[in-house]
């Protein structure tokens, strides 16, 4: 039995197996563990096929720095237990199976029309003996990433200032809400309980209405169909 | 006036449209600033000045040899596309001058009436606005060089009135009006636009001079791209929908009579002077096409005469002046249509009655806003009567344009109707014996519901309240009641057979389609006489049931008579009751299928195609109920259609 | 099992992919929590990385590698922003579902 | 055999093709470092500094580039990475110009708001490069990477509004959707990847060009999914469901630059994937874009009929708009593309000065934007009604503005690929759309404002920003239906010489 057999089978079920974890598990945090494990085993799966180097970026920019991302945002906001109305939803019996039938479904559509039998028609420069060759995987790679790849690497800051400029200027409180906790204010506390009563005014969404339109107002008999009329249907 | 002389003025024609559209914007804007005579004097100052600028045009072509009475010039080149451009520009010739004529002088008149009858509203000003860009989009209409352009006020016209059929807005009843006369206009434009497509991909171009020159070549004479035969057709019919729209033809009639919710003298402006003879006008300039297909002649007759005779059934059965009124003109545009649907003499014919036309029914409209104006509104034939008496000057009036329309000698009514049946009668074609016996029919209908409008208004008893307190209106309102009254008379002489001026002026826009000048025949006389026979018997119909209608009887018109072949003779009361089951009933049982097809199916495609498209918009919303959720199920499902299209493309790999 | 003697077919692994990238697709209709939506945002990612270096290595060609680069990139980026604007809805409303955000609809 | 000692040939950089979106970056980048080091109070500085780098940048681009690149030939820089033409030089342009507007209109807006933060101009000049950037990009990693550029500026952009909950719940919409779309598309990438063996879409031609593919399932379903990422992002239908909700909820200023940006950026990346790219595949992608363009149209015109808020109306409609775009784009010839750049440049006008108009009379908050406080406007705000039913006429497409000439041009690109069925559909389309646009028309010019006490007695405040945008966008709009040729001609040139 070939060795990467062995890498595949074992980090693809792991894969797999962690990826439905991410999907079922109820708590975010265990989510997020499970996210690990997903991202961990497609470090795996890279290292199966020696791409050394996007292996390791794999586990310290995914699992070093994303997840822990997440984790730290769902630390922070307290959102670490399960939302009751989503628990209730992944308890339904018929979940699992619907899950199963939607990923079946997609997968099963997207295999039929590539086709199990894919055709590679071209062969590249980069094989394996050009690879060693060059010193390596890493070698290889950024040599291409600072030469042919220059631009978009370059690019790639710009994506990185632009993000950690909009974080900053959404994430940061205002002055006005400086200094009170989560950054409440009793004027702004008076708004944010205004509009949860306004939602609940609405009515609580039950799992499966998520789907169904809840307050569209139909009002199929209207005449006046150019002036002067028009439905509510505005901000919560 | 020396050669030079008159080309320079008639490269200046576009100032007229400018002028009112200038003082429609001013008046627009300054809204509320501009305080109440003012804003009405600029507006009449405004469309007085376009109408003398346009006689000193008109003189200017006048003083030309007839063979150069074709001015074109061109603006500026309006290029939308690599080979294809379009030379916006304007274009005077007789045609485009007459209506120009028509836009500007009616629309003084009423431009000056309206200084009383508006008097006093809250948005006297923006009235004003609005009706000088209606006149001043009526005008880019008539002298545009080119399809686009024409369509450019086509469209505006369209969207002008709307805006004054609305614009008392504050009763629903007139905005769902405004909203009929958008709809059935809409699906007219609709079909107009499809035939400029379709003109376009035939011809490659929008400009008259090429489109009628590739017309000429399919008949056989000049360079161009010939069009076949089933395109032209498919061209006339598309313009026809077009035209049925904007004129108020069968089937998209519906909106006119609603649209009397508006202003009186927007009445008079749009259904007199205006925008419902951009129809007439429409066919009258590509008559080469129409020249190409005898069947969509045919068919443009039918669908005119047959809309003269079916509107004035309907006219017979109403009890308000104003829809009487309007069903009249419609009845009389389908004249018009038919006229210049059987082409020959009967384009100048048709011209000929749409300025006949704008004469008598803006007299008569304005009449009709006199008696509201002494009435308080009101308009019911079963509460007016004896009218005469307390407002002479409008009875007169009223009853020299109601001569006019029901075609007795002199009035210019007499000789324009006179001109498009004999058009219709001496035409070539084989149908047209058939369509002048309808239009005399017609003839007969339309006198006879004239002098019941009249007779039961101003004749008789009276049938109004003790709270009511007609007066005669005032001098600004019966003057220019006076002028139109004075043209309906005098505008007879322009086209009197023998002499036929009208039809030398205009041959040189309808050159050897405009067929042969009428002589003093017998066959003329004959036809003439049968004509005024016909009105006079109509008349003398109306006066013998309804001159002497008295307060019981009016009421009792509109109520259920059991029918009795005793009754049936007794009484003046019961031919009444006769018409009343004899020409009515039948005519609204008939009518009355196709009323109901007018209330249900017409008006129901008309308003559906708004009222589905906005339930489909409704269903369609349901979806977008807010989730991302169900945001993203939807994108999914779009790929996973894709994905079916990529399946089903075979390119899969299966 | 005889194919298992030599080495998977780069089909074996776009096979995993595409069920890996099924689940992330899937996940991300039915969890309600924002975060685990953007969970499952990554988990399509990494599907798709995975894909790229197989690909990349049936072709025996680098960029796969190198987009799979650049798809780290852009996928903390957009991590960020996402947090950064849950963080200030949180402060509002103290709730992470997105069932919760639909005062916009019609 | 040290690493080190071995060469590593030079990279291939050509700073020169793409010194408009260097300037454009660097202007971002001046902000941020400024706002680093010290403050201006007023933020009016940094908008000022933004103009004029998005200024200096189109002038560039017009003055250097223009000339030289509809000369000659493509000219592919930093290894085939971005193509430098009178395409993309003509979009950058077009950007410049979007970029400008979007300057204007924001300054008095984050002052009114008190959402003063200069970082706002930033980020408006970073998507802008990705705009440019989308354009230029020759290689379909460059297309992902400056999509997400763009993406990212205008999620920011969205949320911008912090005191109103609706700014960032538009903001979490986009994001996720957008986020999920990217992997879709992503996917799509590494399908054609993987069935082509190459990224650089010129050089995916040349595999078309030597290669018949027996089984193109994976070509084709790469093709696909990219089209569906680019479609999100034009929001074209089904892909359209983010679109109202984050034009309703996002600040005005945005939607009005996020409108045309976001078209303008995927609909050149969509024209050179498919039409330089994937030229081969042209009959499976003219029926993809078809129904998006047809189901775009009319779902777009239907849906707009029944809204009751301005700004989301005006989402229906430009999902329709995009309708129409494609409809150039489908036609699949020079003529069509022209037609559908010329489209976006008076789209561009159109939605800027939409929007400046809603911006001004929604005031504080933009809490006025329902119809019903649209209301009666003419008898208060006379003029910004009379200009708004100008712009809402342009959008119909009524003869004598831009609007009308941008649809006949793209009409006409269709009518000569005879695509008839599509110019039916379209013209339906444009009469529902008629409709809807004479709606709020209507509305506006009722007179019963008397009602509504708060509105009548506060004015609209329009300052000096939005009345210039007004300005601009008022007499591209007419110059532009008037004397179309000067445009049509550049779009013609920037299609031709490709």
């Amino acid at each position: 039995m070939s060795g990467e057999w062995i890498l595949y089978i074992v980090f693809g079920a792991t894969a797999l197996v962690s990826a439905i974890g991410v999907v079922f598990l109820a708590n975010p945090i265990h989510s997020a563990l499970s996210l690990i494990g997903a991202l961990a085993s497609v470090a795996g799966l890279f290292l199966a096929q020696e791409a050394f180097f996007l292996s390791v970026v794999q586990i310290i920019v995914y699992t070093g720095a994303v997840v822990v991302l997440f984790l730290f945002v769902i630390m922070l906001l307290g959102i670490d237990s399960a939302d009751p109305r989503e628990e209730q939803l992944l308890r339904r019996q018929w979940f699992p199976w619907a899950f199963l039938g939607g990923v079946i479904g997609v997968g099963g559509l997207v295999l039929t029309i590539t086709g199990i039998d894919l055709p590679f028609g071209v062969s590249g420069t980069d094989t394996a003996d050009a690879v060693n060759e060059a010193g390596g995987n890493v070698q290889a790679l950024s040599e291409r990433l600072f030469t042919d790849w220059l631009l978009p690497f370059e690019l790639t800051s710009i994506l990185v200032v632009a993000a950690i400029v909009g974080g900053v200027v959404l994430a940061k409180r205002t002055k006005d809400l400086r200094g009170s906790g989560m950054g409440l204010t009793p004027d702004l506390a008076e708004r944010i309980s205004e509009e949860v009563e306004a939602d609940a005014a609405e009515g609580e969404l039950d799992p499966e209405d998520a789907f169904e339109a809840d307050d569209v107002d139909p009002d199929p008999d209207s005449d006046a169909v150019l002036v002067g009329e028009t439905s509510e249907n505005g901000e919560g | 006036m020396s050669k030079e002389a008159a080309e320079n003025i008639l490269e200046l024609a576009w100032i007229v449209p400018l002028i009112c559209l200038v003082s429609a914007g001013v008046l627009t804007t300054l809204g509320r600033k501009l305080k109440e005579p003012w804003g009405g004097v600029v507006g009449v100052g405004a469309v007085g000045v376009a109408f003398l600028v346009t006689v000193v045009v008109f003189a200017a072509l006048l003083s030309l040899p007839a063979d150069q009475r074709v001015f074109e010039h061109v603006l500026f080149e309006w290029i939308p596309a690599g080979g294809f451009r379009i030379e916006a520009g304007f274009l005077v010739d007789p045609l485009s001058i007459l209506w120009m004529l028509l836009v500007t002088g009616v629309g003084f008149v009423i431009h000056v009436y309206s200084l009383g009858y508006i008097a006093g509203d809250e948005r006297y000003t923006t009235f004003f606005g609005q009706m000088n860009l209606f006149v001043a989009s009526m005008l880019i209409l008539v002298l545009g060089n080119n399809f686009l352009v024409l369509f450019v006020g086509w469209e505006l016209v369209g969207a002008c009135s709307y805006l004054l059929i609305g614009f008392w807005f504050k009763k629903i009843e007139n905005s769902s009006a405004g909203n009929k006369a958008f709809f059935a206009n809409r699906v007219g434009d609709f079909g107009f636009l499809v035939g400029l497509m379709l003109i376009f991909a035939t011809v490659g171009s929008l400009d008259f001079d090429t489109v009628f020159g590739a017309a000429y070549a399919s008949l056989g004479g000049g360079a161009g791209v010939p069009i076949a035969l089933g395109t032209a057709t498919a061209i006339c019919l598309l313009l026809l929908v077009g035209v049925t729209g904007k004129s108020a033809q069968v089937p998209l009639y519906v909106w006119l009579a609603d649209a009397m919710a508006g202003p009186t003298p927007v009445s008079a402006l749009i259904h007199a002077a205006t925008m419902v003879t951009a129809g007439v006008y429409l066919i009258s300039r590509a008559h080469p096409l129409f020249a190409l297909s005898e069947v969509s002649r045919a068919i443009v007759t039918f669908v005119g005469i047959g809309t003269a005779f079916y509107a004035a059934t309907i006219a017979l059965g109403q009890y308000r002046v104003k829809r009487v009124l309007a069903y009249s003109t419609i009845s009389q545009l389908g004249y018009m249509i038919a006229a210049v649907g059987i082409g020959g003499a009967g384009y100048a014919a048709g011209v000929f009655h749409v300025i006949s036309h704008g004469f008598f029914k803006a007299l008569l409209f304005l009449g009709a806003g006199s008696l509201m104006h002494a009435m308080h509104g009101e308009e019911d034939m079963r509460r007016l009567g004896g009218l005469r008496k307390v407002m002479p000057w409008t009875a007169g009036l009223f009853l020299v344009g109601g001569l006019s329309i029901s075609g007795i000698i002199p009035f210019s009514g007499f000789w324009s109707k006179d001109a498009i049946l004999g058009a219709l009668y001496e035409s070539p074609e084989s149908w047209g014996k058939i369509a002048w016996g309808i239009g005399l029919a017609a003839a007969f209908l339309t006198a006879l519901y004239m002098f019941r409008t009249y007779f039961l208004t101003f004749t008789g008893d009276r049938s109004w309240g003790d709270e009511a307190h007609p007066h005669e209106s005032p001098w600004v309102m019966v003057i220019p009641m006076l002028v139109l009254a004075v043209g309906t008379t005098l505008w007879g002489l322009a086209d009197l057979p023998g002499s036929q001026w009208l039809h030398g002026f205009l041959e040189p826009t309808f050159g050897v389609f405009g067929g042969e000048a009428e002589r003093w025949t017998g066959e003329v006389v004959l036809l003439l006489t049968a004509g005024l026979l016909v009105g006079v018997l109509g008349v003398a119909t109306a006066y013998a049931v309804w001159s002497r209608a008295t307060r019981e009887r009016r009421i009792s018109f509109g109520e259920r008579i059991p029918a009795g072949a005793g009754m049936f003779w007794r009484k003046a009361y019961d031919v009444d009751a006769a018409l009343e089951y004899g020409v009515r009933r039948p005519g609204w049982e008939l009518t009355g299928v196709l009323a109901t097809v007018d209330e249900d199916a017409i008006d129901r495609t008309v308003m559906g195609i708004g009222g589905g498209a906005k339930r489909a918009g409704r269903q369609l919303a349901r979806l977008q109920n807010g989730s991302v959720r169900v945001y993203a199920s939807v994108f999914l499902g779009g790929v996973v259609l894709i994905a079916a299209y990529v399946i089903v493309r075979g390119g899969a790999g299966l | 099992m005889e194919f298992l003697q030599t080495p998977p077919d780069p089909d074996a692994y776009i096979v995993l992919a595409v069920f890996l990238f099924s689940i992330g697709a899937v996940g991300f209709l039915v969890r309600r929590n924002a975060i685990v939506m953007f969970m499952c945002i990554e988990l399509m990612l990494n599907a798709v990385n995975l894909s790229l270096v197989s690909f990349g290595r049936a072709l025996s060609d680098l960029s796969g590698q190198i987009l799979v680069f650049f798809v780290l990139v852009v996928a903390a980026a957009e991590v960020m922003v996402g947090l950064a604007i849950l963080v200030a809805i949180f402060r509002r409303r103290a709730r992470a579902s997105a069932d919760d955000m639909s005062s916009l609809k019609g | 055999m040290s690493v080190l000692a071995q060469a590593i040939p030079a990279p291939q950089t050509d700073y020169t093709t793409i010194i408009p979106e260097l300037i454009v970056l660097g202007t971002g980048l001046l902000i941020v470092l400024m706002l680093a080091i010290r403050r201006f109070s007023n933020i009016g500085w940094y908008a000022l500094i933004a103009a004029l780098g998005f200024a200096a940048a189109g002038i560039v681009a017009y003055v250097d580039l223009w000339p030289e690149v509809t000369d000659g030939a493509a000219t592919y820089a930093f290894s085939g990475m971005v193509a430098a033409d009178g395409f993309s030089t003509f979009v950058v342009i077009l950007s410049c110009v979007a970029g400008v507007l979007a300057v204007l209109l924001a300054n008095s807006y984050l002052k009114r708001e008190g959402l003063d933060k200069a970082e706002y101009f930033a980020l408006l000049l970073f998507s802008a490069a990705g705009v440019q950037f989308m354009a230029m990009a020759n290689n379909l990693v460059m297309v992902f990477l400056a999509l997400e550029i763009l993406s990212v500026c205008l999620y920011v952009l969205s949320a911008w509004n912090r005191d109103k909950f609706a700014s960032q719940e538009a903001g979490m919409k986009y994001l996720l959707l957008g986020a999920y779309t990217s992997a879709i598309m992503l996917f799509g990438i590494s399908f054609l990847y993987g069935g082509t063996g190459t990224l650089n879409i010129a050089a995916l031609a040349q595999f078309f060009a030597r290669n018949v593919l027996e089984n193109q399932g994976l070509v084709f379903l790469g093709m696909a999914l990219v089209v569906v990422g680019l479609a999100f992002k034009i929001a074209a239908v089904p892909f359209h469901m983010w679109a109202p909700d984050v034009y309703q909820g996002a600040p005005a200023p945005v939607v009005g630059y996020m409108a045309a940006a976001a078209k303008i950026a995927a609909f050149a990346a969509l024209f050179r994937i498919l039409f330089l790219g994937l030229s081969a595949m042209e009959v499976d992608w003219k029926p993809l874009l078809w129904g998006l363009a047809i189901l775009s149209m009319i779902v777009g015109s239907l849906l707009a009929l029944v809204q009751s808020d301005v700004k989301r109306m005006m989402a229906y409609s430009s999902i329709s708009h995009a309708g129409f775009i494609a409809i150039g784009v489908a036609a699949a010839s020079a003529e069509g593309m022209s037609g559908a750049l010329f489209y976006l440049v008076t789209y561009t006008f159109m939605i800027a000065g939409a929007f400046a108009v809603i911006d001004c009379i929604g005031r504080k908050d933009e809490q006025y934007t329902k119809y019903e406080d649209y209301r009666g406007l003419f008898a208060r705000e006379p003029l910004l009604a009379a200009i708004l039913t100008f712009f809402l006429f342009a959008l119909a497409g009524i003869p004598g503005t831009s609007g009308f000439v941008a649809k006949f041009v793209v009409f006409e690109g269709a009518a000569e690929g005879g695509q008839w069925a599509l110019i039916g559909i379209g013209t339906v389309a444009a009469v529902i759309a008629l409709f809807f646009y004479l709606r709020l028309i209507v509305l506006m010019y009722m007179q019963d404002s008397t009602e509504r006490p708060d509105l009548a007695e506060t004015r609209a405040r329009v300052a000096a920003g939005p009345a210039v945008v007004l300005a601009v966008t008022v007499a591209a709009t007419v110059l532009l239906g008037i004397l179309p040729q000067g445009l049509l001609d550049m779009a013609g040139q920037a299609v031709f010489a490709l």
